[in-house]
This record gives structure tokens, sequence and C-alpha cells, in this order.
């Protein structure tokens, strides 16, 4: 309620101490003058009852503008949300993004493709193999090689991707599950997250960061053992999710802060472009893995998981059994992953082997010019889409025939969820704002790039 | 000669009390709410499959880490104190006080062990209503007790509200208006809650309420008031602002009404929180678990083995603690297990299912004492 | 996807079309920036492009028009994709300086046509609220352009602290 | 005499100060993950007595500046700095909150010490927890030396000025 | 979990030849029961998961994963991009030929290297060779692009924690110290040099 019409409609009754609409307005009174000012536009967004709701009450309450962010313990970025508040309910609200841009953009024009694929680790940084094999089939496009690319390194791709895909949703899950005061369960999943971690720094030889796809493959094979390790992990973190899941989605207080929270129809869903679990939460089953099947996501059995309602709790389910088709995506992998190279052996895209580099002087200058020149892409324009962590993640690659990109757009989903928060948590409580938050699951680095 | 002195003490009970405050305030409270940081902390750690703390030394001496509390005492007593601008001074001081003191008066209530025969420690009591002069092991023993209890407690309300007030910052604010709107609601349902008890054991005095129970643990509040005790619990450990209540806490959301607060004064809310804990296990055991009532032990003895009454004292002061540590516990396990309400959940959680079902127990347990009393 | 929605719209809208391609699968048309909202509307309601995946651009810094505003569309009912591309000069005032808002027709375009005009300062008419969006209000200049320098800062705030 | 007394309460402060850092996690980034990595079941943080992550910066003692700190950003930082009480604690967490990394663009910030004074820097892209362990114990036995805080500000910059000669490169420590 | 395959309407092929399968939809459940609706029941239970893993650890550590870490240490795969090392050729000198193939991929630009003659015209060998360790993103770049096997990040130690920024570079004198020799003429031992050059020296952290 905007201070003048407090004064015309003339409130007398006024409690003890409490300041006069007069006062307010010229913010006369100590303490008061740096009270923010209410949105000129408020009015005009609270309709007809509510209006007369608020002229009615006696004792006027008076909108209040907080800053939740840029550096607030829930947001997962970070994020500044400048709310409008009345009581504890959210009457209006600007999302603000950008605190982590980094310019990834700007950086891959200046960068070899090679080179892109350390900054791409950093966009969700939360599953960074999957980032690497959607740029890395972008630039494949770009060149014409995917349909020749090394069944071993694809089905190395699927199942590096799928681990990584069950550890950001493991991260998203329980960082809600922390959000809400689950701490214990939280700290379950990064120990699972941590096993998964272990395994992907002995075939990449990073825990987070690993820069392991190639263009044309992947850097360097599966280790030995690798296969009976995952299995012996996945089966291992099966029974620890079963426990959070007990804790969880099986808790009533739990429940009750999900169910119906920041619901959503899959309509406008689809206008705000969503993409990912998001998307899928609504009961659109749009996943690219089944939509546009690249690598070998063909061969494989696995159901796309959709919500209902399209709630938080949705969302949360949604993760939590994609968790599962993951863990059977690899199984099938596991079983199915053909002997054989893992990088294309092509020497325009990929490097020589390090034997022939020491040893033969043709190589050696094949691997000075893809150094230092970087991989030729031919000039043209490519948007390649996989699905990442939290959806559609699209890289648009601009070539112009040198080495390095000339364009390089990414379509990050979290980008594109982000903007929604304002219509989700409308007239939601300030509490309902961390875990719509958290399942809308905006990851800085893929935010803001 | 230490009858004299006991016998001093029966005869000058503000001495006594003195006395009593004393050793139960600094002798019990506050090592245990201190060690109750250290429990947390390992607690926590232990259910979340990990260690704790467990590095700070003095020399060799490691303690399984529970110098790592007096590390935290010392480092917030010498921490800066900062005043931010446009607080409210006065208040701003005011409240960590208003936010310990009565925590730690209430404890006055709360019986820790049974009347001390002077005279007669180390020789066998069979009745104790014959000895010729008692100390009772209660700081102030007043037959509105409970009610003493309950003015108190919602005078804590005072400290976190005014933190919020004072601190001139929003978010705190919320806090404070989330903190006293919930510790009013829940005031309503603890008080209801207990009044069964109230009309079983037929007193509003602790200490009689203890001796009503006596040594059948058939007879504890538990078996006889078993809604209630839940119903208690639940709204005490609301009360004292803990997961799964932490709204005005809420760390991801608020970080709550002490945001503002630095070195000791936060400190001292960070210690009454656990004060808090201690006390509410202090009443639950009095009413719910039998006071410091041994199952079976009578003031002579376990039935026909006879005990001198200073062992008798000792062991029910003991099992007292240990009830209360046990509580102590179970709160911790309760809230490293639990998320948090939401504000409107926690409402609707009081006022429509705690407090008509508190109003249910209290018609079911006055249509029992009515038909057994057979309707006098 | 299908060559064929590419034919429908070329069809349908002779003159707006300047060109169009279907390199690596990418069915694209590049078309005139007046004619784009009445393109888009159409593609929206009447070919079943539903949903539209990403709108970014492109600063072919040397050419005329310099910049290109790139939007990607997807039916959900088909799965098919489609590229537009509407080519903007950089002179404001100029032939099709500025490109109409799709924020009407898809509220996800919002904050991808704010982020566009933070990073190549092109200017869609009709947007709510063209402000920046990854960039601070007070910077100076649209970084993705490619005469701006990748390492030029604009610090908010003094630094002195470089010595401890 | 009176100086060995302040000696021992400075030993006795500086010990109390080491065993309980309750952090502030200044999360922006990547590292965040390795942050929580390090929280979690496996390094446990909690064992150093730094498990408290307190989000108000006035009951903090130890800013952990994880991840990088964009031109948007520094503001913000140097506010939650300057909120904290003393003694406090700078670490930086990882190579972009140390020098910007491999982000030398236009809108990151190379290192924010250029925003606030850091103690401890914790190299890595993300750090593994090892490192961020190591850097915790180096902070502590910083603290566990100095005498006050100021001092050890001065002696550092003493320490720096000596150092400067003895042939290794060294930065150059004015902006 | 209740689970119904949904009449698939994605049917269509896809231009890149693969057809686009049927999607096997399975609507994520909303368990609800009475159980669940009173609160205490499954309060209870969660209340039982958690203490079973409090008594577990506390008897007995059987969940505990905690790795007490400057005492107890991990070791690092094999494959651990850690801190940087210049191998050495069979006469004790650094393989580098000084050929800037690494500063060049580098897309942090951590690395430094002066080169200088050697007196042999056909190569030169660098003067400085520093690393910056707090620039350097550790993606292994360098290691793939060095044409002579003379920059490892095999060495199995991290980079330490500094309180100085220039205390984080690393000297020519600092990775030589962990490097080893590489016994092919040209090549090296391969990932087993662990194995055959046991005497690594291992980084030493504050206690």
């Amino acid at each position: 309620m905007s201070t003048t019409t407090q004064s015309k409609t003339g409130m007398k009754k006024l409690a003890f101490g409490m300041p006069t609409p007069d006062e307010i307005a010229s913010g006369g009174v100590h303490g008061l003058s740096t009270r923010p000012k209410v949105p000129p536009d408020l009015m005009s967004k609270l309709n007809a009852a509510e209006l007369e709701e608020v002229e009615d009450i006696e004792l006027p309450t008076e909108p209040m503008t907080i800053n939740m962010g840029p550096s607030h313990p829930a947001t997962h970025g970070t994020v500044r949300i400048v709310l409008t508040i009345d009581g504890e309910t959210v009457r209006d609200s600007d999302v603000q993004v950008g605190y982590l841009h980094r310019c990834f953009e700007k950086e891959a024009e200046h960068a070899t493709y090679t080179q892109v694929f350390p900054y791409t680790d950093r966009l969700n940084y939360v599953s960074p193999l999957l980032n690497n094999v959607g740029f890395a089939l972008a630039v494949e496009k770009l060149i014409g090689i995917v349909d020749r690319l090394p069944e071993r390194a694809q089905y190395i791709r699927v199942i590096v991707g799928e681990i990584s895909r069950i550890t950001d949703h493991l991260t998203c899950l329980g960082a809600s599950a922390m959000e809400v005061g689950g701490f214990t369960p939280f700290l379950w999943m990064i120990k699972v997250r941590e096993w998964l971690w272990e395994l992907l720094e002995e075939l990449t030889g990073a825990r987070l960061t690993h820069s392991y796809v190639r263009i044309g493959g992947v850097s360097q094979d599966l280790p030995e053992h690798f296969i009976d390790k995952l299995r012996a992990t996945l089966h291992k973190s099966t029974s620890v999710l079963t426990e959070c899941e007990s804790l969880l989605v099986k808790n009533r207080i739990f429940r009750d802060r999900m169910d119906g929270v920041a619901a959503i129809s899959a309509e406008d869903a689809i206008g705000l472009g969503w993409t990912g679990p998001c998307l899928r939460s609504t009961g659109v089953p749009y996943d690219v893995r089944k939509d546009h099947p690249y690598l070998v996501y063909d061969r494989f059995e696995f159901d796309v998981p959709v919500g209902s309602v399209g709630d938080n709790y949705d969302r949360f389910a949604v993760r939590l059994e994609e968790i599962r088709q993951s863990m059977r995506i690899l199984d099938q992998a596991m079983t199915q992953i053909p002997a054989g190279p893992v990088l294309l052996d092509d020497p325009r895209v990929a490097m020589p082997a390090k034997n022939a580099v020491y040893n033969t002087i043709e190589s050696m200058i094949g691997h000075f010019k893809l150094i230092i020149d970087g991989i030729k892409v031919p000039a043209g324009e490519v948007y390649s889409y996989t699905e990442g962590g939290n959806g559609e993640l699209g890289f648009y690659i601009v070539s112009d025939g040198t080495g390095r990109p000339y364009r390089c757009h990414v379509r990050s989903p979290s980008f594109i969820a982000t903007q929604s928060m304002s219509k989700l948590i409308l007239g939601a409580g300030i509490a309902d704002i961390i875990p719509t938050f958290g399942m809308i699951n905006m990851i800085g680095g893929e935010c803001d790039r | 000669m230490t009858d004299s002195i006991l016998m001093f003490l029966a005869e000058h009970t503000a001495v006594a009390a003195l006395l009593k405050l004393v050793l139960l305030v600094l002798g019990f409270v506050m090592p245990l709410a201190s060690l109750s940081t250290w429990a947390e902390r390992r607690q926590s750690a232990m259910m979340q499959d990990r260690l704790g703390p467990n590095r700070a030394n003095i020399g060799p001496v490691k303690l399984w880490g529970i110098l790592h509390f007096v590390a935290d005492a010392i480092k917030m007593m010498f921490k800066e104190d900062v005043v931010p601008a446009k607080v409210d001074r006065f208040l701003f001081a005011l409240a960590p006080v208003m936010a310990i003191a009565p925590v730690l008066i209430t404890f006055a209530v709360v019986p820790f062990g049974p009347d001390l025969c002077v005279g007669q420690v180390l020789s066998v009591v069979t009745d104790p209503t014959t000895c010729k002069a008692t100390i009772p092991l209660q700081v102030a023993r007043m037959d509105v007790g409970m009610l003493f209890y309950f003015a108190l407690a919602s005078l804590a309300v005072y400290g976190t509200t005014l933190a919020g007030w004072a601190s001139y910052n929003k978010w705190s604010l919320l806090g404070g208006l989330r903190a006293s709107s919930q510790m009013m609601s829940y005031e309503v349902c603890m008080g209801l809650s207990l009044m069964g008890a109230f009309l079983v054991y037929g007193s509003l005095e602790p200490n009689a309420i203890v001796t009503a129970q006596g040594s059948n643990i058939l007879n504890w509040g538990i078996f006889t008031q078993p809604l209630a005790f839940v119903l208690f619990f639940t709204a005490a450990i609301a009360e004292t602002k803990r997961a799964p209540f932490d709204l005005p806490e809420g760390e991801p959301e608020l970080i709550g009404y002490f945001v503002e607060y630095s070195g000791m004064r936060f400190g001292i809310f960070f210690l009454a929180e656990f004060i808090e804990t201690i006390f509410l296990a202090a009443i639950v055991t009095t009413v719910f678990l039998g006071g410091w009532q041994v199952p079976g032990l009578d003031s002579s003895g376990f039935g026909s083995f006879h005990l001198p009454h200073l062992a008798v004292v000792l062991l029910q002061v003991v099992v007292w603690s240990l009830k209360i540590l046990l509580l102590c516990w179970l709160q911790l396990l309760i809230r490293w297990t639990l998320p948090r309400f939401r504000p409107d959940q926690l409402m609707r959680l009081g006022w429509k299912q705690l407090l008509p079902l508190s109003l249910l127990n209290i018609i079911i347990t006055a249509a029992v004492v009515l038909w057994r009393s057979g309707g006098k | 996807m299908s060559k064929a929605d590419l034919d429908k719209l070329v069809a349908q809208f002779p003159q707006a079309i300047v060109s169009s391609h279907s390199n690596h699968g990418d069915d694209t048309a590049v078309v005139t920036a007046t004619a784009l909202k009445d393109v888009m509307r159409y593609l929206r309601d009447s070919a079943g492009f539903d949903f539209l995946v990403s709108v970014t651009a492109v600063d072919y810094f040397g050419r005329e028009p310099r910049f290109e505003v790139v939007y990607h569309l997807r039916s959900m009912a088909t799965g098919n994709r489609l590229r537009i591309k509407a080519p903007v000069h950089e002179e404001e005032g100029g032939p099709s300086a500025e490109v109409a808002t799709v924020c009407d027709l898809w509220p996800t375009a919002n904050w991808q046509e704010r982020e566009v005009y933070d990073m190549f300062g092109i200017k869609f008419t009709d947007h709510p609220d063209l402000r920046r969006i990854l960039m601070y209000e007070e910077f100076v200049g649209h970084p993705l352009r490619k005469d701006y320098p990748k390492e030029q800062r604009q610090p908010l705030i003094r630094r002195d602290y470089s010595l401890s | 005499m009176a100086e060995s007394y302040t000696t021992r309460l400075d030993d006795a402060l500086n010990w109390a100060r080491k065993y309980s850092l309750f952090t502030y996690p200044f999360v922006t980034a990547c590292c965040g993950m390795e942050y929580m990595a390090t929280a979690g079941s496996k390094y446990d943080i909690a064992r150093f007595g730094a498990e408290f992550p307190r989000f108000s910066p006035r009951q903090a003692d130890l800013l952990f500046v994880v991840g990088t700190i964009t031109e948007r950003q520094a503001p913000v930082l140097h506010r939650i700095w300057m909120q904290m009480a003393e003694p406090k604690y700078v670490i930086a967490f990882g190579v972009c909150a140390s020098t910007g990394g491999f982000y030398q663009n236009y809108n990151t910030v190379p290192g924010c010490d250029q925003v606030v004074p850091v103690d401890v820097y914790i190299p890595g892209c993300p750090p593994r927890p090892e490192q961020v362990l190591d850097g915790l114990i180096l902070l502590q036995k910083k603290i566990a030396e100095a005498t006050t805080w100021v001092q050890r500000r001065d002696r550092k910059e003493v320490e720096l000025a000596a150092q400067s000669t003895d042939g290794r490169k060294r930065l150059p420590v004015v902006a | 979990m209740s689970t119904h395959h949904a009449p698939s309407s994605h049917e269509a092929s896809s231009s890149t030849g693969k057809a686009r399968g049927k999607v096997g939809v399975r609507v994520v459940g909303r368990p609800d029961s009475l159980e669940q609706r009173v609160y205490l029941p499954e309060v209870i239970r969660g209340l039982g998961v958690t203490a079973k893993h409090f008594f577990a650890n506390l008897f007995s550590r059987k969940y505990t994963v905690t790795v007490q870490y400057p005492e107890e240490k991990v070791k690092y795969p094999d494959r651990n991009r850690g801190l940087h090392r210049l191998m050495l050729r069979d006469d004790g000198q650094v393989r580098c030929v000084a050929c800037m193939l690494c500063p060049t991929v580098c897309p942090a630009h951590c690395i430094t290297i002066v080169p200088e003659e050697t007196g042999n015209k056909n190569e030169k060998r660098p003067r400085i060779f520093e690393i910056d360790e707090l620039r350097c993103v550790v993606c292994g770049l360098c290691v793939e692009a060095c044409p002579c096997d003379a920059i490892r990040m095999d060495s199995g130690v991290h980079a330490p924690a500094v309180d100085f920024r220039g205390d984080a570079i690393q000297t020519k004198i600092d990775m030589l110290k962990r490097g080893t020799s590489s016994v092919a003429t040209q090549g090296g031992v391969g990932h087993e040099w662990r194995q055959k050059q046991p005497s690594v020296k291992q980084y030493d952290p504050p206690k």
C-alpha cells in the first residue's frame, strides 16, 4: 500500500508509538528515513478484493522490500532476489542473476576448441562431464564426424555422463534437503557423491573438473577394473538412497514442505522454456535422450520419469527416479561396452599417439599444428543439444574456419528456468522460496555462464 | 559436623536455596549445556557417518574433542562485540539477558532429588515423613510451581522478540516475529497438555507430582498420560526453537533473530538454546518420567534390600541426571533427523492438531479420574 | 529435422525470407527483422513450433548488417526444429536496427532477449523490461561485441588490499 | 613480568581461536562443490572445529571465499568482510578466488585479494579437500604463532620485504 | 511407484537417422498413507534410521567414512593430476626443449618459460620454467601438449596451500626435484613410473 493512500483513507486509529502516515511519508521519524519506499506500482498489482482488504484493516501494514542474496545461504549459485513482502507473503519479486558471469562465451571465442573443454567443465559444475559431452558433440556435428565416433568412446561418454547426472541430482536433492533442515540426508548423499567422484578421478584424473572428453572421443580409456568398481559402488549407493528416501519422501514434514508448492502447468512450463527434470515434473515426457537419441542412447532401455502436478515434490521425485534410471542405463552400458579405440583416428581432429609424437616427424608436426592452430573446424553454424543435468543443454557454435570458435552460445537450462522464479514464488511464503529455488536447481556457472 | 551444617541449612532456607541454586546451575546446568554443544557436534557427526571435532588439544590431552567447546567459549568472550549503527542500544543489550535469565530462573522449581532427612543420612529411613528436619532437593518449593514455570517461560519470548526488533535488520525482525508467534502459540498447547497430568496427580507442585508418581514405573506420567507426553514433548521442543521447529533461526531462510549479534552476546543466545533443551528435559522428567524416582526404589531401598538414606538420595539424583541426559540425546536425535516446518504449517499443527488433541486428553483424563473416584 | 516445414515457411512468406539452408541437418531461415514478428506468430500458431528453445545473437563484425539474432524453435508434437535468423544493423535509426520482441508469444524470451541486449546492445522493441541482466547497470558497452576488448574491466569499488 | 602474562593470555586466546573457527562460506561457484565435499563425511572439516557455517558475518571468524569473484560480486564481498567482527581471517579457496584462474576477462576480479586481505591461498581448481585442510592447518598455524592481529599484518609485510631479495621470483606486491 | 506407459506421440523420425524411440514414461509416485498423515509413525521410523547410524558408528565405526587427513592419507589414483614435475634425461638435465607448446595451450597462461641456448644448435632448454600454481586450473592440457615427455602432473602430491602469493610459484628446481628420469630415448617409462621410481619426494603438509 503506498503511503499516499494511507493518508487519503485517513486512518487515524494508530497504535501507540506507531508512526503516522504523514511521518512515514516524510521519513521524519527516527529510524524510518532509510526505509525503502513502497514500489509505486504495487497498488496496481493488488486486485480489487485485496485492495479492499488492505484498506479495511485497522493497523496499517506496510509491504517491506527485502533483499535475499546475493550472499544468502540458500542460494546455490549467487542470485539476488529483491522481495516485496507483506508479512511473510511474497507480493512481488525481482530475480537478479549475473553475479557469476564469468564470460564463458567471450573466453570461448579466444580459446581453441580443445581449450574450451576446461571452460565447459565449469558451466554446470555439478555435472561437468555432461557439458563436456555436449560441447564435443556440437563441434563434432560441425566437423561432420558424429557418425564416425568410435563405439567404445560413445559408450564411455554415456557412462561418464550418467555418473555425472547421478552426482548432479544427488547434489541437488541433498542441498534441497539441507535447506529444509534435513542435514543428515544431505551428508549421506554427499557421501555417495564422494564414492562416484573417486571413480571419476580414477578415470579422468580430477575429482570435479575433469576436462576428459576430446573432440573425436575421450582422452583416456577406462582404467582396469573400472566396470567392476562402478558396479560395486552403484550397489552400495542404492542402499544409502533408500535410507535417504525414508527420511525424506515418506516424512510428512518434508512432504508438507514440498507438496503443492510452486505448482505450474505443462503449458506454462513450455511457454517458459523449461526442459529437463523441471519440465518433466509437469508431466511432459520430453527427454533429449529419447527425443533425439544421441551417442548410443537408443540402445538402452530406460523410462522417462514424469510428475503429475508440477510442484516441488514432483521435481524432487523426478530427480530421485532419474538417479535410478541412470543406474539402469549404466548397468546396460557396462554389459554392452565393446573393446576398441577411444579416440577417432583422424589426424585432423585427434592428437597423434604420444609414442608417435616422440618418434616420427610427421606426427610431431601434426601435433604442433593441432596445439598451436587448434582443430580446424569448417565454417558454418550448428546447434547441437543434449540432455544436461538440468535439461536441454544446447551449444550454438559459429565457426569461421579457424581453430577457434567465432561464436559459442550455450543454451543453459538453468538460466531459462530461473527466470520463472518470480512467477513461482508470487504469493508464496518466504519459507517456500528456498525449496522452490532448490528444485529449480539454479547452478550459477551455468545460469550466468 | 555434617549434621550441624545440614541442620543450619534446614533452618535457614534462604541460604540453602542459594546454595542449591549455585550447585544446580553452576554444577549441573551450565556444564551440561556446554557439554551438550559438544554432544551435539559429536552426535550429529556420528549420525552422519563422520567423526566430528576431535583435534583440539592441550599438549597430548584431547578428550575426544571436548576442548573444542572450551575454545569456542574463550574465543567468543574475546571476540569483537559489534553493535551496529542505528540499533536500539538498550534493547539490543537487554535481549540476550532476557533470553537466558528466565530459563535459568525456572530451574528453581525443578526437584532434582527427594527430601534429605537431616540427622539420618547414614541410616535407613523407611518413612521420610517422620524426619524431624528435611532439606528439599529443590530450590524453591511453591504450590504454584508449574504455573511459575509457565509464567517465566512466557517471558523468554521477549528475549527473542527484542533481539529481532532491536537489531535494526529486516531478517532478524522476521525471525523475531516468527519466534514470538511460535512461542506464544505453543505455550497454550503446552499448558493444556500438562493439565491432564495435574488432574491425575492432583497437584501443581513439581515435587508433589514426582512423589505421587512413586517408584512404580506404571504409575509414571508416560504411562498414565501417553498422549500428553507426546503433545507436551512436541510443543516444548517447539518452545525451545530447535529443529524441526527452528523457524526463527531457520538457517538457510532467515539466519535468525540474532543475526546482528556477535561475540559473547551471540554466545548467550546459543547457550540459552541449549539450556532450554536441558530445562525441557527436566520438566518432561518431572511430569512424565517420575522425576528422581528410580523404579522399585523406595526411601528405604529396593524392597527388602535396605540402603542408607544418603545412598538412596544419591542414586535418585544420579538417575534423575541420567533421565535428563537421555532426553537431551533424544532431542538431538530429533534435531538432526527431521526437516523444518513452514510457519503456516507450524501454526496449523499447533492450533488445529495439538490443541484439540490436548483438549481431548483433558476430557478423557477428567472422565477417567471422575469415574475412578466414584463421582465424589 | 524436417525440410517440409522449412519449404512451407518459405512458400508462406516469400518476401520475408531472405535465404534458407539445411546445413548439418539444421533447417535455417533468414528472415528480415521487420517481418520477424509475423513469421514467429505464424510458426507458433499455425506451424506447431510452440517451444522457443533459445534466443541469441552473433556479431559479424565488419559485415553489414552487423548482427544476427538467432532463434531456435521446436515443435513439442513432432520434435522438429527450426532456426530463424534475423539480421540487425548496428546504427540506431537505420534499416532494421531493432527487432521486435517475442516475449508476448513465449515468456521464455524475456530474459534471453535481455541477455542479448546486455551482451550485444541489440534493442528489442516493446520488450517489457529491457535492462541489463548479466552485467551491472554501471557497465559501459556491450561485452560480447567483437570490438569490446576481452580484458577491459570496469571495477565497481576501489581495490586497495593488494598489499596483503 | 606483565609481558609474560600477556603472552600467556595471547597463547590461550590463539589456541582458542585456532580451534574454534566459525566459517562464513562465501560460496559463489564450482569450488562450492568441493567445499561441500570438505564439509562432508569423508573429509569432515568438523574435526578441526570449523564446521559451524555461520551465515551471519557478525558471528563468523573465517571468511572462505569460495569461487570466482566477479566485478559485480566484489562490493558484496568487501561489505561482508567489513561486517565481520575482529579477529577475522580470510581464505581464498581455489585459483579463481586467489588469482582469477583462467578467467581473465572483463568481469572477473583477478583474485579476491584485490578486495579483501587474504591470509591463506589454496591452489587447485577446485582444490581437493586435502588441499583445503592443508590451508586450514596453515591458517591454524598462523593463528597460533600470531600475537595479535595487527602485529601479524605488520610482520607479514616486513617478511615480504625481506624475502623479496632472496632471488626467488615474487609477484609484484603493489597493484 | 506406479508405472504406466503413456501412448507415445513421438514417432516421427529425426534427420540424424536415428529413430526417436518410444518413450517409456514412468509417473513418479506420491506415496500417501494414513501412517504418513499422522506424522508420528514415519517420524519414529526416521529416528530409527538415524539412531541406527548413531549406534553403529558409536560402537563400531560401521558406516564412518572419515579419513583423518593429515595423519591418514588416501593414495591418489595414478591418473591424478597433481603438482607438476619436470622429467629428466639420462644425464640429469631437464628434458624440456623450450618448444613453448605448454604455455601456448595453457588456458590460464600460468606457465612462464624463458629459453636459453644449450650449445647444441638443434635445441634449447628453459632458463626459467615457472608455473604459478595459483593460476593453474589443473586441466592437464600441458601434459597432453608436451611433445617430449618433459612435463607431467602425475607426481601424486597436491599443490600446497600458501600464505604468500609468490610461494605458489613452482620453479624449475622445485619441479625437477620431483622429476624422474625418462628411460626411453624419447618417450618415458609410461604410467608405471611409480613402481620403478619409489623414491619420489612426497609433499609434507604442515602439521
